[in-house]
């Protein structure tokens, strides 16, 4: 709760050093913040909530999902001083926006009433819109936000339908122990709320916006998108299981099936065909949200982590390669398959740890992707969806097509002039693949962490 | 003395010539390479002299160190076992490759690859005795292949001639052949009988005298074996080939010793051919056709080294059908003689041929004796031999086959008649084309034709004697009570089979040959001495035209098995690998690759259509709800 | 509470089902229509619509929750409006047209 | 100490110490590396008992969630697969000393990692292990023909590596339902793998996956499309290490995988035979009438590979040790056959066998070497190749001899191409004089040759003990098989 405090008073105060002069202090100021508030959810003392009548908690999984999501910004962070290039006021706007867009992302996980998880998606969608937009010359730029904005805002009408109903069915906005469940109404409820919730984290059939916002969005942005806007999205989501799953009509997992399946179908085929990484990192999203599905079909506390470390993986992983997408853009102006050709010569490090990150999301073994499909596909095959499983495996075939698809282009002999980036953000793209090794490696240690 | 060491000094020695003569050949002297050489087969035969005189009609085991444990009962050790049939053939073997090695001193000694030469005739001769000796079906199938690899080598020693390769490869990949069907009888012989070991193994089938299906497949099966080493149909043509390789190589493998080694196998397992009439039915008519197949090619072939390797066939033909019959010991006899005459025969024509430098088409000989008056001593001495004169070799042997095939079966036995016949006209055409009449061919050659230097001659003098007097160790009972070859060997090949014929048949049978070789003789006499090579072309219609194409045997084969393999392996090359298997394989692919194209108009890129597409989504749930 | 009589002769389904149709309108509106504004706007109707279910549902439980939901939708509702409003000006500026459908260049 | 796992630890820091040297040190690291794991592992091997089931092993809750051990340890299947890898590892790194291209450090690198994921494979003691190194072994190898090789190396490889990841994804698919299907004892070596007993429709599922994951990392004979390919257009270390030791991954998967799975075996065997034999055939056929001197070996060995599974499959003691002597065997011809394809690729810039000719004269010490090689990949007796051949014919015939007719076809089929193979490159008359010039037969590949030359005539006569570290394991584990 006083993370939630602090970065809001934080942002404000970015803004506001927008206008003055002293505008060195913004990216030290909003780091000093985002870890002071990662400092006090690890603390979590829990001291605020009842004076908002328990509509937040941050307890046990939504504390780890919100530490998740300050630890990403943390990671991510450092590459926003590329933003200085576009002049102070935009740096500063855009800081503020995101730190605020992180405070949605936590308010998301850790709502225990519907009506915080409303504003929380409302908070995080609405600064994504901004930060979809944030070229305003480029087209593109501009058509992702409208594209999101219309989209979302849509799919937030649709959320909050569901949300009226739920509330029409259990008397009651609190997600905790709803009464009457077992009427028809409540389940129809579940059913759009859920639809609301896939489209958030790009889920298909709800998932045609990623592709083209991705595509279209400024990439230091779409890494916000990727991963923070992902695990808020997946935290409120399995926030919402844990607390219904007691209640949770059987047929629910057939839905998440039928969605996990059209997602892996979708995605892969869509992502198979694809020239531009973005696109193909946007569809492989979609894949991987399905995985990440698969970790919340009766979710309950114990297993939660699974999908925490899924979500670790994942954005782990995303950070880097969107990063170097957009570093391959600086230099290349397109993230055109072929602009990457011959990076192993050109930039080997970037290479290294793109292919890492790569293989990682295409999960080989010591990488934390491999263990989260492990843990995943080991869920969803202990209830009994063995077939889906296997064809889940079976297209992940298709997902190693696309993965190394770009790894070869990466390898290809074309390789020109050597270029290079500045030593700080090699150190942290390092630093990150070298935790995605460790979690690979290593895979007890995160569940041991967070208890 | 002690038989490990006896055994090792008859195992040994030609093995160590190949490797010191294989690696440090080529620095050194021709004269120490041919002696080295020499040395291992002289060892290896003077040992056997010991091995006689020390351990005669016992079988001596000796157990060298265990070469694999095969199954919980089936021992395969490096096991030898010396016993009077395999002390035969180790004097024949070894005594033959001694003569042969000196001979080839003389004979290759101007070859550039004179020590491979030797280190090969080593190999060979060590697999060789590894056959002879060999006391288990895999060891002696070690042998087999060996003698196998070494005529390949010496087939194709001169190997910058394509054609000469392609015959070593022929010889080897038939015996292949044979041997597939040789390891597999191996196979049933392990399931059925759970062990390998010869002694054990006739102790087992003389218990279990039962002539079983099974007995019959690995009898038929041993026996194709048989007919890829040892020539017969419908696995023979790879022998007239071999005549690439040369002439001492020829004398030795192809005539001597190699070939006999199908005979000494059947020997060697002859109790379970006596429980199998079936099989030797098979075998008496598969020997015959071979005998009377290739004696009637011998007729029309003018290459002096074809006409004896046909031979060849044909008296391999012979000995088959004594084994058919059961003669076994008789088989082995005839082995014997014919390793002496046929040694002596290749060799008088090597010879010749080293005298004429390299001419081979008796066409263009005639006349030879007095270039060349031992040579042609000899070859007239092999010629009687072969025929079967009395009283040389082939004689007795010759006439203990018959006599056996008349005892058991009379139209074999007008067939082999007929064949000897035969075999009296074309060893005979041969004689008298080469060394009677006058010379034919260019007189380049004729002034610069010599006899061979003494160290070619020895051999051929000791084979000439041998062949001379090699019969009388199977004199028939009608002459002598004592059958010395018979007795000897008794006690290896104890199977209860008699054959009695009449005395009367005997005196008619040696009258009608000597009347019927003075005719022959006569006639050829007539044709082949004339002054034209009228005779030797080959004839382009009738009977003669089937003849001199060797009933066109090679064409088959190329027709029936080797051209559709090609065309079908050709077909998987070209068609079956891409369109058959690859594509069927990747054809999830293509079906992505369409899918992709197909749903891309998903992605249509307008807002109403995604806002669409997620309403029928979401409408599809709704359905799965209701129905729920 | 005091509950306004008409409520009693008036079941929440009723309130529902208007609710539903009145989103569902604005739903294909938001499907169907090519100039953004008018998009725009058929997603406040959808909005309004849940807006009327919350509140009657409040007051058929009588339970005031739904009620102050009401007010945050409308907040968001307008943070929502000036946003996409400045989003639409700058489409404005750059393809001079409100049509929706000219946004098509990202897509396969 | 003697541990298994420091048989991954090796060559793993080596290959560290290979990535981070310069060009010049690294050959002689990784070499280092390589002769190390070599010389340990003979010391293991010389302390090691034959009777005793599993020694040197480590384990360790890895994957604690979900019961995940990692356990490597050596067993008597472990014996021969880790002995040939030590082999032709030293082998390949030594002909890549030589290769004249220059090759960077990060080359080496990628060679020693292979080696440790290899070792880590074949020491494997429970599924998850196993498949941890099965996948892993992969990238290496993948990086390493994707830089360096022919001029369609890249097209050769992906297709490669995405067949050989839909195998074993199929696998992880296996494994996981294994995993869960043993629910809450833990997996902790192969017996507790083995003692499962699944239903029969199970069985056939798990026996048509570990079918397609093994018979494409093999590869057998439906399945092989991507071997020749990929074998005519990578660098030959890396072509060495494919066709000798990646090959062997699948049937030794295969073999550690068959047992619960053997009663549907038993019922589908005609099936499965038929393909294999099929495949034998096909393979030799094929291997008939290529050109190209890769490709004529790489379908040789789907021929030699199909027949080591056809015994696997029928699981009976001769074919078992058959089968792993032969793939030792087999390791190490392919390997010398490689290298000698090499050396003929860099005499005459081609790899086709009619653009050479005649090099026995010029060469004898070379020709004979390969002569001795040839026999022993025709298994010819009293080389080490025949010992193999007639453990797995006479296996198979235990079951059918019919099987062991056909498969024995594919031995005279073998002499047939590989006798092409040699006459045609090394009789003959010496087409160019080029060939005469240049001498590509530089010291250390002669010692290579020399080596497996030597090796192969040695275990011709003596194979006794080698073959019987395969039938200790093969009595304790058939504890486990249907009788």
């Amino acid at each position: 709760m006083s993370a939630i405090i602090i970065l809001t008073i934080s942002s404000l105060l970015i803004l506001f050093f927008g206008f003055s002069k002293q505008r060195g202090v913004i990216l030290p100021l909003s780091f000093i913040a985002l870890i002071a508030s990662f400092a006090m959810l690890a603390m979590g003392n829990n001291f605020w909530s009842e004076y908002l009548t328990n509509m937040i908690s941050i307890q046990s999984s939504s504390k780890s999902f919100a530490l998740l999501i300050c630890a990403i910004a943390i990671c991510i962070f450092p590459f926003f001083h590329e933003l200085i290039k576009r002049g102070n006021e935009e740096l500063a706007d855009f800081i503020g926006i995101i730190l605020l867009s992180i405070v949605g992302a936590i308010i998301m996980v850790s709502y225990q009433n519907m009506m915080t998880l409303f504003l929380g998606i409302e908070i995080l969608s609405i600064a994504m819109y901004v930060l979809a937009g944030a070229n305003r010359r480029s087209v593109n730029s501009n058509e992702a936000s409208i594209k999101y904005f219309i989209l979302g805002s849509f799919a937030s009408a649709i959320l909050l339908f569901g949300i009226a109903l739920y509330y029409a069915a259990t008397g009651s906005l609190s997600v905790i122990n709803p009464k009457l469940i077992n009427s028809e109404l409540y389940q129809f409820s579940l059913l759009i709320i859920f639809s609301g919730f896939s489209f958030k984290v790009a889920l298909a059939p709800f998932h045609f916006w990623v592709a083209d916002v991705y595509q279209g969005t400024p990439t230091l942005f779409v890494t916000v998108m990727s991963t923070i806007v992902k695990i808020a999205g997946f935290g409120a989501f399995a926030q919402f299981v844990l607390s219904q799953n007691s209640v949770l009509p059987s047929w629910i997992n057939w839905f998440f099936a039928f969605i996990i399946l059209a997602s892996m179908f979708i995605g892969n085929i869509f992502a198979y065909s694809q020239s531009s990484v973005k696109r193909i990192l946007a569809f492989s999203s979609v894949v991987q949200s399905g995985f990440i599905l698969m970790g919340i079909i009766n979710l309950d506390a114990n297993n939660s982590w699974s999908l925490i470390y899924y979500l670790t993986a994942y954005a782990l992983a995303s950070i880097v390669t969107f990063i170097v997408v957009y570093f391959v853009e600086e230099q290349a102006g397109s993230d055109h398959l072929d602009s990457f050709a011959g990076l192993s010569k050109s930039n080997p490090v970037l290479a290294v740890v793109m292919s890492i990150a790569l293989i990682s999301l295409a999960g080989v073994p010591l990488t934390a992707g491999f263990m989260s499909k492990l843990y995943v596909l080991r869920n969803i095959n202990s209830i009994g969806f063995t077939a889906l499983m296997v064809i889940a495996l079976v297209l992940a075939a298709v997902s190693f097509y696309y993965y190394f698809k770009i790894i070869n282009a990466m390898f290809s002999p074309s390789g020109d002039r050597r270029w290079s980036v500045h030593f700080s953000y090699s150190a942290v793209l390092v630093f990150i693949t070298i935790a995605i090794i460790f979690l690979g490696v290593m895979p007890g240690v995160l569940h041991g962490f967070l208890g | 003395m002690n038989s490990t060491i006896i055994l090792n000094l008859m195992l040994w020695p030609s093995l160590i010539g190949f490797i010191i003569n294989g690696i440090f050949g080529s620095r050194m002297s021709k004269n120490l390479v041919g002696l080295i050489a020499c040395a291992g087969p002289l060892t290896s035969f003077v040992a056997t002299v010991i091995a006689f005189f020390s351990f005669r009609d016992t079988s001596t085991i000796v157990d060298l160190y265990t070469w694999f444990q095969f199954t919980k009962n089936i021992y395969v050790g490096f096991t030898f076992n010396i016993d009077n049939l395999s002390m035969l053939m180790m004097f024949i073997v070894s005594g033959v490759g001694t003569l042969i090695h000196i001979y080839s001193i003389g004979y290759m000694h101007e070859d550039k690859g004179f020590w491979r030469f030797m280190a090969y005739l080593n190999l060979f001769l060590f697999s060789m005795i590894i056959l002879v000796l060999a006391n288990n079906l895999p060891l002696l199938f070690a042998g087999w292949e060996g003698v196998g690899l070494c005529s390949f080598l010496l087939i194709g020693f001169w190997f910058s001639n394509d054609e000469y390769n392609a015959a070593a490869k022929k010889a080897f990949v038939m015996n292949r052949i044979g041997d597939l069907g040789f390891i597999l009888a191996v196979f049933l012989i392990a399931k059925t009988y759970d062990t390998l070991d010869f002694k054990l193994l006739t102790q087992k089938f003389l218990e279990s005298g039962l002539n079983t299906p099974v007995n019959i497949w690995i009898t038929i099966l041993l026996f194709v074996g048989v007919t890829g080493k040892s020539a017969q149909l419908p696995l023979f043509t790879w022998l007239p080939d071999a005549m690439a390789g040369p002439t001492p190589v020829s004398a030795l493998i192809h005539a001597a010793t190699m070939v006999t080694a199908g005979v000494y196998l059947v020997a060697r397992m002859f109790a379970i051919f006596d429980m199998t009439p079936f099989t030797q039915q098979i075998i008496v008519y598969i020997g015959l056709a071979t005998a009377f197949i290739a004696a009637t090619i011998a007729l029309k072939q003018n290459d002096i080294k074809k006409v004896l390797a046909y031979s060849t066939v044909s008296q391999l033909g012979y000995m088959v059908v004594a084994l058919g019959c059961g003669a076994y010991i008789t088989a082995i006899f005839h082995v014997m003689t014919h390793a002496f005459f046929k040694a002596l025969l290749f060799l008088s024509a090597g010879s010749v041929i080293h005298g004429l430098g390299g001419e081979q088409n008796i066409a263009n000989m005639g006349g030879l004796k007095s270039k060349m008056k031992w040579t042609h001593l000899v070859f007239l001495i092999g010629t009687l031999a072969i025929v079967g004169f009395p009283p040389l070799a082939g004689f007795f042997s010759k006439d203990e086959i018959l006599a056996v095939a008349f005892s058991k079966n009379i139209p074999v036995f007008i067939g082999l008649g007929l064949c000897s016949v035969f075999t009296a006209w074309y060893m005979f055409r041969l004689y008298f084309s080469t060394f009677q009449g006058e010379y034919r061919g260019d007189h380049h050659k004729w002034d610069h034709a010599h006899e061979s230097p003494m160290i070619m001659l020895f051999p051929l003098f000791v084979l000439a004697i041998l062949s001379i007097i090699g019969g009388f160790f199977g004199m028939p009972e009608v002459i002598s009570e004592h059958h010395a070859i018979d007795s000897f060997l008794k006690p290896s090949i104890f199977s209860k089979n008699v054959f009695h014929v009449s005395h009367t048949f005997d005196y008619m049978l040696w009258t009608l040959t000597v009347l019927v070789l003075a005719l022959v003789m006569y006639l050829t006499y007539k044709r082949y001495t004339a002054k034209s090579k009228s005779a030797y072309d080959a004839q382009s219609e009738g009977i003669g035209k089937v003849l001199s194409n060797k009933y066109w045997l090679d064409e088959i084969y190329e027709l029936i098995i080797i051209k559709p393999l090609r065309i079908l392996s050709d077909w998987f090359n070209r068609v079956f690998e891409r369109v058959g298997i690859d594509d069927v394989i990747q054809s999830p692919g293509f079906v992505l690759q369409r899918a992709a194209k197909g749903l891309g108009i998903l992605q249509s890129g307008s807002i109403s259509y995604y806002i669409l597409s997620m309403i029928i989504g979401f409408i599809i749930f709704f359905l799965m709800f209701i129905k729920k | 509470m005091y509950k306004p009589d008409i409520i009693q002769y008036i079941s929440l389904n009723h309130y529902l089902i208007l609710g539903a149709a009145l989103f569902a309108i604005g739903l294909i509106g938001v499907m169907v229509r090519k100039n953004i504004i008018i998009v725009f706007m058929c997603i406040e109707l959808m909005l309004n619509a849940v807006n009327l279910i919350l509140a009657a549902t409040s007051t058929f439980y009588s339970d005031s929750g739904g009620q102050v939901m009401v007010f945050f939708t409308m907040a968001v509702a307008a943070a929502e409006v000036s946003v996409g409003l400045a989003i639409i000006v700058m489409m404005y500026k750059n393809i001079h047209s409100l049509n929706i459908d000219l946004f098509n260049r990202l897509k396969g | 100490m003697l541990l298994a796992i420091i048989l991954i630890l090796i060559p793993l820091i080596a290959a560290g110490l290979c990535f981070v040297s310069g060009k010049k040190i690294a050959p002689i690291v990784g070499l280092f590396g390589t002769m190390l794991s070599f010389f340990y592992f003979l010391y293991m091997l010389t302390v090691y008992n034959v009777r005793h089931e599993l020694m040197y092993n480590t384990f360790f809750n890895w994957i604690p969630e979900i019961k995940g051990i990692f356990h490597v340890g050596i067993d008597g299947y472990s014996i021969i697969p880790l002995l040939l890898t030590q082999l032709v590892m030293l082998f390949s790194l030594l002909y890549a000393l030589n290769s004249n291209s220059n090759k960077p450090a990060s080359y080496f690198g990628l060679l020693l990692l292979t080696q440790a994921f290899l070792n880590g494979f074949f020491i494997a003691q429970n599924p998850i292990t196993f498949y941890l190194f099965f996948e892993l072994a992969l990238i290496p190898i993948y990086f390493l023909v994707l830089n360096w090789g022919g001029a369609e190396r890249k097209k050769a490889v992906f297709k490669f590596f995405i067949y050989t990841i839909f195998g074993s994804l199929l696998l992880l698919a296996a494994i996981i339902y294994i995993h869960s299907a043993i629910g809450a004892n833990q997996l902790l070596s192969w017996k507790e793998f083995y003692f499962q007993k699944f239903p029969m429709h199970v069985q056939l599922y798990l026996l048509v996956a570990f079918f397609i994951a093994f018979g494409i990392k093999s590869p057998l004979f439906p399945l092989h499309t991507w071997q020749a390919n990929l074998y005519s257009n990578s660098d030959k270390p890396t072509v060495i290490i494919l066709a000798a030791l990646m090959s062997k991954m699948g049937v030794f998967g295969l073999l550690r995988f068959v047992y619960p799975v053997m009663p549907a075996i038993n019922v589908y065997q005609p099936t499965i035979i038929t393909i294999c034999i099929i495949g034998i055939l096909y393979g030799a056929l094929m291997a008939w009438r290529q050109t190209d001197m890769n490709k004529l070996l790489a379908y040789s060995s789907l021929s030699h590979i199909g027949l080591i599974a056809a015994s696997i499959f029928v699981m009976n003691v001769q074919s078992i040790e058959g089968a792993m002597f032969q793939m030792f065997i087999h390791g190490l011809c392919v390997t010398g056959l490689f290298v000698v394809v090499g050396i003929l690729e860099s005499k005459s810039n081609s790899s086709n066998i009619n653009d050479t000719s005649g090099l026995a004269r010029i060469e004898p010490r070379f020709a004979s070497y390969f002569f001795i090689i040839t026999l022993a990949s025709i298994g010819l007796p009293l080389t080490a190749g025949f010992i193999g051949e007639f453990y797995m014919l006479y296996g198979l015939s235990i079951d059918n001899i019919l099987y062991s007719l056909f498969a024995g076809i594919s031995v005279i089929l073998g002499a047939v191409y590989m006798f092409r193979f040699y006459q045609s490159v090394m009789f003959g008359k010496l087409k160019n004089e080029s060939l005469q010039s240049s001498s590509a037969i530089n010291l250390n590949t002669e010692y290579i040759l020399a080596i497996i030359a030597l090796l192969v005539i040695i275990f011709g006569f003596f194979p006794g003990m080698w073959i019987d570290f395969a039938a200790f394991s093969f009595l304790e584990y058939s504890e486990y098989l249907p009788n």
